[in-house]
């Protein structure tokens, strides 16, 4: 059972860990994208649309091509969160807006979209049940590793994903020496901690901030895509993300800003998300009623809280957020 | 060598079309203008979506969110209902936004003020007499709304906790919490769900008679109307409210007149989490006579934005919610009439904040031509 | 060669807001090879002339030559292209970074290699002009000499045909500011152009070839350094024949006041920034603090102030001028001391960053002292309101109205809005610092003449100052303050101006090794 | 004003008669589809303007929108949402002459008010019939040799721990245990009619477990997609999930509200009596089962069911048979079933109503929604304390 549930805990930490790397690149650059939520949603439903699109055109599901029925969700996703990520941007960097005001608006308006196209394509497909299902599709997103069922323990802990789930490891693995060995980095992370600095030391301050957001967009969008295609199977329900695009912002703060610490960070945000669920199995002795498993759903706000606590108390200086994050930059201001 | 690097040489040969400079002195009314034409230039970019995505005329939904929101009588008072609930909110979370405290906690602090209300209509709605309940119910929700609100202020008086994000996780805390209570004390066993409290007695009830009040809004409305009036002289007319606006413009200066900043902190908050404490009083015991866990439907967030928009004036703030509350209740009437899901209202608003907030970069900065003259002069 | 222009200005052109126009209309040139030195009191406009030229600001008309081409310098990558380097005034660093990260930020890896080759070309820097940097310490861990220092290795590692050093030197020792100068020479032998921010006028007699002056924001003149002196410079700069002749009214009836013993101070980071410092105040005279900036000015006003925490063994005592009573201020909150009559009017880098609060009016910011008076929950507007418009009219502060948000405001109006306040809180302490900062000479005359005022009232004045000679005009006795301990106290009217200089850069303790732990020698 | 005087022309009735309809949720919930597809069935028939509200939380909007509702003319109207109960009730109170009518509700028959009435379905025989759909499944899977007897174990993802849940997946057990009888079953409670990552969890945990099918009382598509991932075959709820999961699909029961709204709306229209509290059954059709999905389900499973369906409308069998299950190791012989929902108000008054009769115990007899709350043996709660 722990192995199921570790397992499960890896797939709820998926979408987090790609919306928490999104949300550090972004924030690295000093933007606090608090419209994270809803990128990862715009990413779902662009992805959805994609392959809603392509399986529609395919006069018979067994003829989808495997190449395509990736690519085509994937772009879709892809492109949906980056036009966030510049909305977002344009507002914020070029308009110096209030980040807090244009990431909540932006939370809003991506939510609002994803259950409005949701809504539209469901009405569309006209299924007995109301959710899009793109079976054919997601097939190639869960597609196991080979071998995954016949390992025991360890291929179901390890082989046993989608390639969406490896790609969020190594995302989150590159981010972090990105971040860490190159100047490119380098020189973001200037841009999140002064920008007049790094202005003054010829980076071009708003295409970095432009760059990051958006790249962080795509990389959160991708945590939708992951969790439509791959997690529920191509099914698309309106707000079942829920609020993990939220946990994927707590999540950044938990891991001081280090997308490596976010892959564990994630699997264990992923575990407490669920472990209500397991709780039974886990200590048959303790009987789990139905009105103790709501307080046992607080686990990962609690331990956020607490680590927020903590990390304050501590007050080391290397984790601490950017320093200029949430504000604007204007050259002639100072 | 290592004096000398060699320079690249690839400067821009051509200068920059424009330049952005910062305003200083855009009188008011100008400022409104241009706040004006943006809210106008959204409908009209919502209009193109609206042809776009749906293919209906834009006027007959334009035509009919005007209806949904103020067709009849009961539509009206269910608007300011509304608007006073999303007032009430906003009106909370302004001072601790003037002293830059990020509250985005205000749906949890809602939440437990209603909790607080619910569980003494429930304990002592028979127990105790009526006017003792009310009593206790507005004691009590203003109580819990104040803790709800006080415990991250505590922690960022003492430790620089970031608020945001805690009052953030705050808010799913209060939910699970109210959704405990409400499995506990559900009306049929197992299910959660928490039928209307005291249908008998009314004890803990905040509604005027109904031969005074026909809607059974008055009261809530002329309250929030009143605290918008208080929150506006507290702002701007107190000691306290005087301490907020420097502890918000620079913690320096505030520690340099000797003001306790920790104090203010904690105060402000405690100010604000009570006030989201009568927000959820008003809703569970003015309005719905019970709680689910979405008994703040979101107004917790949504009133970050009408707070920001009106530049944390409560007057401002009227109009602010008013805007918000009638596309809100606009587009219920959208998605009964034109089958158009109720999403869209999201998608709307979300556009119109959009324009709102790029907007005040026109407020705040101009574009100048560069070398005006100089093309003059050839 | 040395005859032609590397950047010429042309009817330059910035405007801030609608109110301040920090450069009108100048015109001038920089020669290959020279170092200019640019010359003008504060808030004349200086640094927003050299941030036009390296990409940091942009004109709002008028147009920049560079070796005689047009230059369209967008922003700082631009004037990088076009081979010109800049050291800021105010650091441009990341703090946490490390130095070596600071220096690799911007470049270009192919150029740069990777982080031990920068490692390797500082510590070259350092060893070819004998400058101190540890290539592997993060910035917030340094001291404000080393920040200044890695500025000065950046720049050169960077490399530049035109190099700007905007008052590179206010918080250099001497002898690190001897091995720049030994580093511009050295670059100017090699033809590169050098221009040099300064208030200290020997530093520009003693490195610039040619001085250019600006005032108001309008360029006045440029002259060779040959043919100049420091009262020349002076008098173009300020405009008119200036003479330090400031009153000084003699107080028979001196009362001690405020009495410093053994305070020692860490600064935001842990660093002792005050040490051991003891030392009086009396009413009835007027105590100047001399010290090159950053030397603990501002931890001993804010320790007095209440502001700042002092180490264990520190002590300030308060003697209430007609009961005599004494009180220890070290523990005591802000508003407590405030109440006492301990007055302050401190003028930080950032003038509104404390003391003011910038959004608000005049008479908004007047209630910052005093808004814990009126009725009971509610302030009293009246009262401020009144202040304002009488330090509005006897400072003759330029304002379009009272509700005006500060901010708003010139610097130097900014100024007399702070100093006209604390003055009018009737205080039995009043410190000052900086207080003409950015002020005009008649601004700051009326200012000493307030502080004068305010000493024949029997107040304890202590001020902070920059220029010697207004010091030395000006104080009783003046305390100097070396790398946070105190070098001495000097009688302002016997005092020369070498004397107090030397005091303010040469820890007299340390030529005379071993004797730390004894008492300040100080000549009384 | 919607209400017409009852002598009116029957034709102007219709052309003038308005149906209101409060939603929970709306188009994308499989709960509030199914209503909503009745409406619109019920109201084409009678030709009657039909105004849908969709998304409207249980709380005051339910009683502003079927206030609203009244104000633009509607003489009937319904709500689906069990929280919206109490609203309803308000705003019948204040609208004597209109009829409301209310789904899953209990308090109709209390609140004694001519104009407000309960329905529900005796969806607990449609569930039965899904149940003998598992039943021949796990047969066929014991036979083939896919499993032991013994390990004939049903997941169950339940949402709630009150009695429609409870009367649900025992009545699914029983119609199971019919077939195979050596079936047991583990519920896991997620607490929420919809929660996508609650549901999909319980289901993977049961499926870990050793369940080796699955069915549902929840609203997502968590469930049934868990179990097209396993290979787990499914007995799904509410509607036909068949496109989702093609391989693992076997059959789901649902309500079809249509035959109650053209009931009540037609009397209603004619100023007739509504009852009330309706019941629809198998017979009135209100209570239907989908197409088997002959891929996954066993061989002969619709004509099994239709058997067993017969038998059923005759009476022959009954669900709830006293003698097809124990508690606590004993028969059941009397029940006082709570079914004036007053216990969790006033504890001290426990059931009020005898229902076991004739043998078996008597579900949504003396009130539409279901009170069947028994916890028999063989079934396991996972996170209900026991
Ligand atoms: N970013 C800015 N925004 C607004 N006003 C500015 C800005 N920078 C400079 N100013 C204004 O321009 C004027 C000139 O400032 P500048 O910094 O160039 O003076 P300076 O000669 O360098 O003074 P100092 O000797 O004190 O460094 C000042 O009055 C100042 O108020
Ligand atoms: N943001 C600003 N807006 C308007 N005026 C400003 C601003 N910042 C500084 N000033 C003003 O610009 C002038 C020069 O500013 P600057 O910061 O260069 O001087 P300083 O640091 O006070 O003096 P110094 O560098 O000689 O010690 C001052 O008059 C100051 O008040
Ligand atoms: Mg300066
Ligand atoms: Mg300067």
């Amino acid at each position: 059972m722990i192995v199921a549930f570790i397992h499960r805990a890896v797939m709820q930490g998926i979408p987090l860990l790609y919306g928490a790397t999104g949300e550090i690149i972004t924030e690295k650059s000093g933007n606090l994208n608090l419209g994270i939520p809803g990128v990862m949603y715009v990413g779902g439903i662009s992805g959805v649309i994609g392959a809603f699109m392509y399986e529609n055109s395919l006069p018979d599901k067994s003829m989808a091509n495997p190449f395509l029925a990736i690519m085509i969700p994937l772009l879709c996703s892809l492109i949906g969160s980056l036009i966030m990520g510049l909305i977002y941007s344009f507002l914020t960097t070029t308009l110096r807006a209030n980040q807090n005001v244009t990431g909540l608006a932006i939370t809003t308006f991506g939510v609002g979209l994803g259950n409005f196209f949701g809504g539209s394509l469901i009405k569309i497909v006209g299924a007995d049940v109301p959710s899009i299902s793109l079976s054919t599709t997601s097939k190639f997103f869960s597609a196991h590793l080979p071998n995954a069922e016949n390992l025991g323990w360890f291929g179901e802990i390890f082989l046993s994903y989608g390639f969406l789930a490896y790609l969020a490891v190594i995302i989150a693995i590159v981010t972090s020496l990105f971040l860490k060995k190159t100047r490119t980095g380098l020189n973001l992370r200037a841009v999140g901690e002064n920008p007049a600095t790094a202005d003054a030391a010829g980076v071009n301050v708003s295409r970095y901030k432009y760059v990051s957001t958006c790249v962080g967009s795509m990389i959160a969008g991708l945590g939708g895509l992951y969790y439509v295609m791959d997690y529920v199977s191509g099914v698309w329900s309106n707000d079942g993300f829920g609020d993990r695009g939220w946990l994927a912002i707590a999540l950044v703060i938990f891991t001081v800003w280090k997308p490596n610490f976010a892959i564990i960070g994630s699997i264990l945000f992923g575990g407490l998300y669920i472990v209500h669920n397991y709780l039974n199995q886990f200590f048959p002795f303790i009987p789990v009623d139905m009105s103790t498993q709501e307080l046992i759903k607080m686990a990962p706000y609690l331990v956020t809280v607490l680590v927020l606590i903590i990390n304050s108390m501590r007050n080391k200086r290397e984790s601490q957020p950017p320093e200029a994050l949430g504000l604007s930059y204007f050259r002639e201001d100072r | 060598m290592t004096t000398t690097k060699t320079v690249t040489k690839e400067a821009s040969s051509r200068e920059k079309p424009f330049h952005i400079v910062k305003r200083t002195d855009m009188p008011t009314w100008k400022s409104w203008m241009i706040r004006i034409l943006s809210v106008l230039a959204s409908l009209i970019v919502c209009a193109i979506i609206i042809v776009a995505v749906t293919g209906e005329n834009p006027f007959a939904i334009y035509g009919t969110m005007f209806k949904g929101a103020v067709g009849t009588a009961r539509r009206v008072w269910v608007l300011l209902q509304e608007v006073a609930m999303l007032l009430c909110v906003s009106l909370a979370v302004t001072p601790a936004f003037k002293m830059r405290f990020w509250n985005i906690g205000a749906e949890g602090q809602v939440l437990m003020g209603g909790l607080g209300a619910t569980a003494v209509m429930l304990l002592f709605g028979h127990k105790l007499p009526a006017p003792l309940v009310l009593i206790l119910v507005i004691v009590v929700s203003i109580l819990c709304g104040a803790i709800w609100g006080v415990i991250p202020a505590v922690f960022k008086a003492f430790w620089n906790t970031n608020e945001t994000l805690f009052t953030l996780m705050m808010n799913y805390i209060a939910i699970q919490i109210v959704s405990y209570f409400t499995y506990v004390w559900s009306s049929n066993k197992g299910n959660n769900v928490i039928n209307t409290i005291n249908t008998d007695n009314h004890a803990g009830w905040l509604n005027l008679p109904q031969s005074v009040d026909k809607y059974g809004y008055l009261l809530n409305i002329i309250i929030v109307a009143v605290l918008t009036v208080l929150m506006y002289f507290y702002l701007n007319r107190s000691k306290q409210g005087y301490e907020i606006a420097v502890v918000g413009e620079s913690i320096n200066t505030a520690r340099y007149a000797g003001i306790n900043v920790k104090k203010v902190i904690i105060r402000t908050m405690l100010i604000s989490g009570a006030l989201c404490g009568v927000a959820g009083m008003l809703l569970v015991s003015g309005t719905d006579h019970t709680i689910t866990p979405n008994t703040a439907a979101g107004r917790g967030f949504t009133a970050i934005m009408v707070s920001w928009l009106a530049k944390f004036n409560p007057l401002f703030m009227v109009l602010t919610s008013l805007l918000l509350v009638f596309m809100q209740q606009g587009a219920k009437e959208i998605s009964t009439v034109f089958g158009l899901n109720d999403s869209f209202s999201e998608i709307i608003a979300g556009i119109i904040i959009f324009f709102i907030i790029g907007s005040e970069f026109f407020i705040n900065y101009s574009i100048k031509r560069t070398r005006a003259k100089e093309v003059e002069s050839k | 060669m040395e005859n032609t222009a590397a950047v010429s200005f042309r009817h330059i052109t910035k405007a801030f807001g609608s109110k301040v126009v920090a450069n009108k209309d100048v015109s001038m040139d920089i020669m290959r090879g020279e170092i200019l030195a640019l010359l003008g009191e504060n808030g004349s406009g200086k640094t927003t002339l050299m941030n036009m030229l390296s990409g940091i600001y942009h004109q709002d008309s008028g147009e920049i030559f560079v070796n005689g081409e047009e230059a369209y310098i967008n922003s700082p990558k631009d004037a990088y292209a076009l081979g010109i380097g800049m050291i800021h005034q105010h650091f441009k660093l990341v703090d946490v970074f490390t130095a070596t990260e600071n220096v690799a930020l911007g470049m270009d890896k192919k150029t740069t290699g990777g982080a031990n080759e920068i490692a390797k070309a500082i510590t070259k820097i350092c060893e070819r002009y004998g400058f101190d940097v540890d290539p592997k310490k993060k910035v917030y861990n340094m001291t404000v000499s080393q920040k200044q220092t890695l500025e000065i290795v950046k720049a050169l590692y960077r490399g530049a045909n035109i190099l700007i050093l905007d008052e590179p030197t206010a918080v250099l020792t001497p002898q690190e500011t001897d091995k720049l100068f030994a580093v511009l020479r050295n670059m100017k032998a090699d033809g590169k152009s050098i221009i040099i921010i300064t208030h200290k006028l020997n530093e520009v007699l003693a490195i610039s070839d040619r001085v250019s002056i600006l005032r108001k924001g309008e360029y006045i003149a440029t002259v060779n350094t040959s043919e100049a002196t420091v009262q020349s410079l002076t008098d173009m700069m300020v405009g008119q024949k200036v003479e330090l002749d400031i009153e000084r009214p003699e107080i028979e009836d001196k009362q001690l006041r405020l009495s410093v013993e053994h305070l020692t101070c860490l600064d935001k980071y842990g660093v002792t920034a005050l040490d051991d410092v003891s030392l009086e105040a009396y009413g009835g005279e007027i105590l100047g603090i001399a010290g090159i900036s950053g030397s603990g000015q501002k931890q001993l006003l804010e320790a007095i102030a209440g502001l700042q925490a002092a180490q264990d063994g520190s002590s300030i005592t308060y003697i209430a001028p007609e009961s005599g009573k004494k009180e220890e201020l070290i523990g005591k909150s802000v508003s407590e001391i405030k109440k006492m009559g301990v007055a302050l009017s401190f003028v930080p880098e950032d003038r509104l960053g404390m003391g003011l609060v910038g959004s608000m009016g005049m008479s908004d910011n007047m209630m910052l002292r005093s808004y814990e008076k009126g009725f009971g929950f509610f302030t009293d507007r009246k009262a401020p309101r009144k202040l304002a418009n009488k330090v509005k009219d006897e400072l003759e502060v330029v304002t379009p109205g009272l509700s005006t948000p500060v901010r708003k405001l010139s610097g130097g109006n900014v100024q007399k809005v702070l100093v006209g306040r604390e003055i009018a809180s009737e205080p039995t302490v009043l410190m000052a610092a900086y207080a003409v900062r950015g002020l005009d000479i008649n601004t700051s005359y009326t200012i000493y003449r307030l502080l004068n005022e305010q000493k024949k009232k029997g107040v304890a004045v202590i001020y902070v100052g920059e220029d010697l000679d207004v010091l030395l005009a000006l104080c009783d006795r003046i305390a100097v303050l070396c790398g946070g301990k105190l070098n001495g106290i000097v009688d302002g009217r016997t005092a020369t101006k070498e004397e107090v200089g030397l005091m303010m850069t040469n820890l007299k303790s340390e030529e005379k090794e071993g004797e730390k732990d004894d008492n300040n020698e100080n000549s009384d | 004003g919607g209400s017409q005087s009852k002598d009116a022309a029957t034709a102007d009735q219709k052309k003038d008669f308005k149906a209101g309809f409060i939603f929970l949720h709306d188009e994308n919930s499989t709960y509030d589809l199914n209503f909503i597809n009745a409406a619109k069935a019920a109201c084409e028939k009678l030709g009657v303007e039909c105004i849908l509200k969709t998304n409207i939380d249980e709380s005051n909007a339910c009683k502003e929108t079927a206030l609203d509702l009244v104000d633009q003319g509607c003489g009937f109207v319904f709500a689906d949402s069990f929280g919206h109960e109490s609203y309803m009730i308000e705003a019948a109170k204040a609208n004597p002459k209109v009829q409301f009518s209310h789904a899953t509700g209990t308090m109709a028959h209390t609140e004694k008010l001519d104009n407000y009435h309960n329905a529900f379905a005796s969806i607990y025989e449609g569930r039965y019939l899904a149940g003998v759909a598992a039943g021949l499944k796990l047969n066929e899977m014991i036979e083939s040799g896919k499993i032991t007897a013994e390990q004939a174990k049903i997941g169950y993802v339940g949402a709630y721990t009150y009695a429609e849940v409870v009367s649900g997946y025992t009545s699914f057990f029983l119609g199971a245990r019919s077939i195979c009888p050596s079936a047991t079953m583990e519920v896991q409670f997620t607490g929420s009619w919809y929660d996508e990552t609650a549901e999909k969890e319980a289901a993977t945990t049961l499926i870990k477990n050793g369940c080796v099918l699955i069915s549902q009382h929840a609203d997502s598509m968590g469930a049934p997609t868990a179990c097209e991932d396993a290979g787990v075959p499914d007995v799904s709820y509410n509607g036909s999930t068949l496109s989702s999961c093609p391989n693992t699909f076997i059959v789901s029961s649902r309500i079809d509200w249509t035959p109650y709204f053209e009931y009540a709306i037609k009397a209603a229209m004619n100023g007739d009596k509504i009852d009330t509290d309706w019941t629809g059954t198998l017979g009135t059709k209100s209570v239907v089962l989908t197409e088997v999905n002959e891929k996954a389900a066993a061989k002969d499973t619709q004509a099994k069911i239709d058997e067993v369906k017969a038998k059923l409308e005759s009476g022959e069998i009954h669900v709830f048979d006293t003698k097809t299950f124990t508690v606590n190791g004993e028969a059941l012989t009397s029940y006082k079933a709570d079914v004036d929902t007053d216990t969790e108000t006033d504890p001290a008054k426990k059931g009020d109503t005898e229902v076991i009769s004739d043998g078996y115990f008597h579900e949504s007899e003396n009130r539409s929604a279901p009170y069947f709350d028994v916890r028999i043996d063989g079934i396991t709660l996972l996170n209900e304390k026991f």
